[in-house]
């Protein structure tokens, strides 16, 4: 299989393979956060950013745009929180709010600046977006630095993430500063987004922080385990999917990517220890057959007596 | 004749059973206090009578027949906390939800049916909190409100799960008058207990469940210590003399 | 009717709608399936081309709403299975949208196949493609489909008024007071399914999110009354349609991308400035509403 | 003490919010219909799509056209959004020329909404079917300006339309196409030489975005695109593998970008390409849906066609190390 080491293949493997740890961990805190569509979101809210960088600098420099989609993606993540915390709107809502008013003024800014002269702003609204299989080794690097700041920052304060995720009021009580986790989450979560949608795209980005952790939840019911998990499912759905898409004509890598960690989701809600279905509705007839059992058993002593 | 007639019930929550043989039945007017441990099973028990929760094996009748058919004469109050308190509505529009069982689809609530679920609310002490928010109101209020919701129902047979845990001490008595009034106009209720030292003042019948029955009946002859005991397995330390 | 009205005219039926549906949205904990339903509509475009092999409208908006409506079921059913809300609706949009890829990339050949062509609608173009209803005459086709989901969506949720506030509100208890929660949940998803995919021909899929979304929320921060809350919602959708309108015209720019951010606008006003729960009122006085409080404990 | 019931309150909400819609129907019954265009009588204002037929055309034209295209010079025709002063544009042209085979998409509601009022032709259309490159499912490739020939056909279609507009001036019409079309013969010429002095096996042109099948064909130049047409594709790695071995199997010294694409994809084939020992370099950017900056040389259809030309004859030129 001469195919599966060509250098190409070798950095998206080990690229998706690094982001998908990466993400799959700040995606657990993400699920418990209930943000887990953030990324989503913030890709979205990057398109003021892109065509302000943009129309600025003139033409179309990669690094520059992508810092204004960084910036544009935290004042988006900076409203959802300030929405959130100041009046009873909900999590969701506010994401969805950003995301779209966000878009539409991206939109507003491209179509002005379609019109004013100088060349070739055609397609700003997908440029920054990258995908999986145009990776290249400079992109394996960026994802190792990046996963190891998300490693630390998990490992680092686990305890008090767990403590912070489960009761922020508690933890607040305990001298945690809400605010000051909730700032180092939210920095981190945008980095990864920025990073991944840039380097695979919106939607590979957003499957990656979303189904790994959805996956693990069904194995175990401890946090620690979510995570190592989480990562685990992550990686080794980017390697899948990369492998996958090397070996057949013409295959996407990253949606075989997403296909990839679907099918692990698929697997861990049919078998999940802790929750799959079919664990479930195995307990459930092995206790009707226990009844079943106790009850001739009792028949059986009363017709003894 | 018993309102209510339960016959080996059995049920499982996740991985472990919650109730194994759960046999026991009620007379109309009593008022129960559904006590026990911890994980013994009893607000499962509820879900599990009112057809909310699978049950393995065993039926449960009410006034003879089952849940489906009579669920216009069963009241539920379910425990507090499971309720979006931001939602767009008022204290009288929780209570008159109590009633949208009874309106049918497509017809809209009538003028006499905003004057019962005022008047239920007035029964609670909480008229002149109507048109209030529900989250504008303290954690007696909302369980005041709840209950007023169950009682505009004008339901034969009641079930409370914990009304009166975190209520505060005012909304505790008026809740409790409230279910004594109840009782006197013949209705049954069963409420969900867990503060042992109130038992034998609040309820006349009580049902000492630790995922099966361990006694059932007056207060007076079973709330006992030894009973009490083996329902909680001896984790009680002192116990007012039967 | 004017070319100016017409436009105004299918703009202001946009809010309406999404503005009704949009209260709900918000308050069953729905709002992202609205931004899910504009990915997922890429499977139904690509499956619809690959059935009718030609782009044209009919057949993509089938197939918009058949993928909304799948959508809907397959949130739905991971949701009852224990998975969040959010996570489901995440799971879904993933998964559809990267078999939709997957489906351009291997079959659709070179087809000039993207959303934004098959059915993402501009609304500048709505005056232009008219279809003659009977006694009206000439109406623009993306009008008349908005007048027609408006009037459906008016008649289910003002017949089943109190069991759409009920099942919101609280779904344990409709479900014992035997109302059909899940049923209702799928016929409320469908009318998402079939607002969303129609509001797409005139405004495309980002800004049907903001009007979806945000007019709600809007409404949400200055009444506590539901009946309240769904009219000022329309009217907020009507508001930032038309106020989207002018802005376009007057920085000569997309008026869909205008409508969009002038709903941000109406819900900033809302967010700082309404009575009820807007900051500013919080700030201005925080000791009369602790106090409101204490005397009512 | 109660409000009004809550059933009364309700009705009047909505008969509300009802009697707002129709005052919005109402108010604003703005008068339609044409603006008549300003300026001189006998110019014939155009309004073209793609500056690829409007530059040509206000050329042949002279001064007796006045011509305007709704895309700018560096926006792509598949992405484009409409305004207002579009619409306004449109309403105010007394002939509307676009490239059709639908390259416009969703456009094509609207010509002939407006073709109703005036004159509105899809140049490429005049192009005979089989001329056009299918794909195996008989979707048609619609950058066709790529082949000269094709686009002086479809450019004539339009300059027929021209004289029908303007009768009296056709003769002069006739000349100044005749004289444009002369300069067009002598850039393929140019081209066809050129490109011809890069031998066979290394003329092969990859690029990102599939749009140059039409240039291919007519300079005989292998064309390797890696994401197909439709910009919702993604790429697979196996299509970065096989064009790296296409790469490396002829020597081909370099690969191009184009200004509306993710440069990524190409870079990803360079640097692979080179860990298995081929140098390639970036051939430099060329011009697909859209033409340079207004003013500069590649702003001109000749000039953007010429600039496409040299920096693929440059680039190849060289043997791959």
């Amino acid at each position: 299989m001469t195919l599966l080491l060509s250098p190409n293949t070798q950095w998206v493997l080990l690229s998706t393979l690094i982001l998908g740890m990466a993400a799959g961990m700040i995606g657990c805190l993400a699920y418990w956060k209930r943000q887990s569509l953030m990324s989503d979101a913030l890709s979205h809210a990057a398109l003021p950013g892109v065509v302000i960088a943009f129309a600025l600098y003139g033409s179309k420099n990669l690094p520059l745009m992508i810092l204004g989609a960084a910036i544009s993606a935290l004042a988006g993540a900076f409203f959802i929180g300030w929405i959130r915390s100041s009046s009873r709107i909900k999590e969701d809502t506010a994401m969805g709010m950003v995301l779209s008013v966000f878009f539409g003024l991206g939109i507003m800014l491209l179509t002005i600046v379609n019109r004013s002269a100088g060349g070739n702003q055609s397609g700003l609204d997908g440029f920054i977006f990258g995908q999986a299989a145009s990776m290249v080794r400079s992109d394996v690097y960026t994802m190792l630095a990046l996963g190891i700041i998300v490693m630390l920052v998990v490992f680092i304060a686990f305890k008090e993430w767990k403590l912070y995720l489960f009761d922020p009021d508690f933890a607040k009580g305990l001298g945690l500063s809400g605010r000051w986790m909730n700032a180092v989450y939210t920095f981190v979560l945008v980095l990864v987004i920025v990073i991944g949608i840039q380097a695979v795209g919106v939607i590979l980005m957003a499957a990656l922080l979303i189904i790994p952790s959805v996956s693990a939840r069904y194995w175990t019911n401890s946090f620690k385990w979510m995570i190592v998990l989480s990562a685990v499912l992550g990686g080794g759905a980017g390697v899948i999917g990369t492998m996958l898409s090397a070996a057949g004509k013409g295959w996407p890598t990253g949606p075989f990517i997403v296909a990839a960690s679907s099918a692990m989701f698929a697997v861990s809600l049919l078998f999940g220890a802790e929750k799959g279905l079919v664990v479930k509705a195995v307990q459930l007839r092995m206790q009707k057959k226990q009844l079943a059992e106790s009850w001739t058993q009792h028949a059986a002593i009363e017709e003894a007596q | 004749m018993a309102i209510l007639r339960v016959d080996g019930l059995n049920a499982a929550y996740r991985k472990n059973r919650v109730l194994n043989d759960v046999t026991f039945s009620v007379e109309p007017g009593t008022l129960t206090g559904i006590v026990g441990p911890n994980g013994a099973g009893k607000s499962t028990l509820l879900k599990v009578m009112l057809d909310l929760h699978p049950k393995l094996s065993g039926d449960v009748s009410f006034f003879g027949s089952p849940h489906g058919k009579v669920k216009t004469r069963i009241g539920y109050v379910p425990q507090r906390g499971s309720v979006d308190w931001d939602f767009p509505t008022n204290a009288l529009d929780v209570v008159m939800m109590g009633l949208y069982g009874q309106i049918g689809w497509f017809k809209w609530p009538k003028r006499s049916d905003k004057e019962n679920a005022l008047a239920s609310l007035d029964q609670m002490g909480m008229a002149d909190y109507a048109d209030r928010q529900i989250s504008q109101l303290s954690g007696g209020q909302q369980q005041r409100v709840f209950l007023a919701r169950a009682l505009v129902q004008n339901a034969d047979l009641y079930f409370m799960d914990e009304p009166l845990a975190g209520v505060d001490a005012a909304t505790e008595k008026a809740i409790m008058m409230t279910l004594k009034q109840l009782k006197e106009m013949g209705k049954t209720v069963m409420v969900v207990h867990h503060d042992l030292q109130t038992v034998e003042d609040y309820f006349d019948h009580v049902l000492l469940l630790n995922r099966t029955v361990v006694a059932h009946g007056p207060t007076d002859n079973i709330f006992t210590k030894d009973n009490v005991y083996r329902a909680y397995g001896g984790a009680l330390r002192f116990m007012k003399e039967a | 009717m004017g070319y100016t009205a017409w436009i105004l005219l299918t703009a202001s039926l946009v809010g309406l709608c999404c503005g009704i549906i949009g209260t709900f949205l918000i308050l069953r904990r729905m709002a992202m399936m609205a931004d899910a339903i504009s990915h997922t509509v890429l499977l139904g475009i690509v499956v619809a081309f690959l059935i009718t092999r030609e782009l044209s409208g009919i057949h993509m908006l089938i197939g918009s709403i058949i993928a909304g409506l799948l959508t809907a079921v397959l949130v739905q059913w991971f949701h009852s299975r224990g998975v969040q809300q959010d996570a489901s609706i995440g799971v879904v949009f993933t998964t559809l949208f990267a078999i939709g890829v997957i489906l351009i990339a291997t079959q659709a050949g070179n087809a000039h196949l993207d959303v934004k062509h098959a059915l993402m609608g501009e609304i500048t173009f709505v005056p232009w493609n008219i279809v003659n209803v009977p006694f009206i005459g000439g109406v623009p086709e993306a009008v008349l489909m908005l007048v027609i989901v408006l009037a459906v969506t008016l008649v289910v949720i003002l017949a089943f008024y109190k069991e759409w506030k009920l099942t919101s509100f609280d779904p344990a208890l409709a479900a014992s007071l035997g109302i059909p929660v899940v049923f209702m949940h799928y016929v409320f998803m469908s009318l998402v399914s079939v607002t969303t995919v129609a509001s797409f021909d005139a405004v495309g899929a980002i800004m049907v999110v903001a009007m979806l979304i945000t007019p709600a929320a809007a409404a949400y921060l200055w009444t506590d009354r539901l009946s309240v809350m769904l009219v000022l919602s329309g009217g907020f959708g009507i508001l930032s349609a038309i106020a989207g309108y002018y802005i376009a015209v007057w920085l000569d720019t997309s008026i869909s991308g205008s409508m969009a951010f002038a709903t941000g606008l109406v819900f900033l006003f809302s967010f700082l400035c309404s009575p009820k729960h807007g900051v500013l009122a919080k700030a201005v006085r925080p000791h009369a509403r602790h106090a409101a409080d204490k005397e009512a404990a | 003490m109660l409000k009004r019931n809550l059933l009364g309150m309700k009705t009047t909400a909505m008969a509300g919010a009802i009697a707002v819609l129709l005052l919005v129907m109402t108010a604003c019954g703005e008068g339609g219909g044409k603006e008549n265009g300003s300026g001189k009588e006998d110019v014939i204002h155009i309004v073209t799509t793609i500056a690829q037929i409007a530059e040509p055309i206000s050329v042949i034209g002279g001064e007796h056209v006045s011509v305007q295209s709704l895309m700018g010079p560096g926006v792509d025709p598949h992405l484009y959004n409409a305004t207002q002063g579009d619409i306004r544009k449109l309403d105010g042209s007394d002939l509307v020329l676009y490239s059709g085979l639908h390259l416009e998409g969703n456009m094509t509601e609207v010509f002939e909404q407006i073709g109703k009022t005036r004159p509105v032709t899809g140049i490429a259309e005049a192009i005979p079917k089989d001329q056009l490159l299918h794909d195996e499912n008989g979707a048609v490739d619609p950058h066709v300006w790529f082949d000269i020939d094709l686009w002086k056909q479809a450019l004539s279609s339009a300059v027929e339309e021209l004289k029908k507009l303007a009768p009296d001036n056709a003769g002069q019409f006739e000349a100044n196409k005749n004289d444009y079309f002369k300069q067009l013969d002598e850039l393929k010429t140019e081209g066809q030489t050129k490109l011809a002095e890069i031998d066979k096996d290394q003329r092969v042109l990859v690029t990102a975005h599939d749009a140059f099948g039409y240039f291919g064909r007519a300079y005989d130049v292998e064309v390797v695109g890696l994401q197909g047409l439709s910009t919702e594709a993604e790429i697979g790695l196996s299509d970065i593998d096989e064009t790296i071995a296409i790469l490396l199997e002829h020597k081909v010294p370099a690969v191009f970008i184009e200004s509306s694409i993710n440069p990524n994809s190409i870079k990803a084939v360079i640097q692979g390409a080179e860990s298995k020992g081929l140098k390639v370099q970036l051939g430099g950017e060329l011009y697909s849906d859209a033409m340079g900056d207004a003013g500069t040389p590649e702003g001109t259809y000749i000039g953007m066609y010429r600039h496409n030309i040299e920096t693929i004859y440059n680039a190849l030129k060289g043997k791959g190390e």
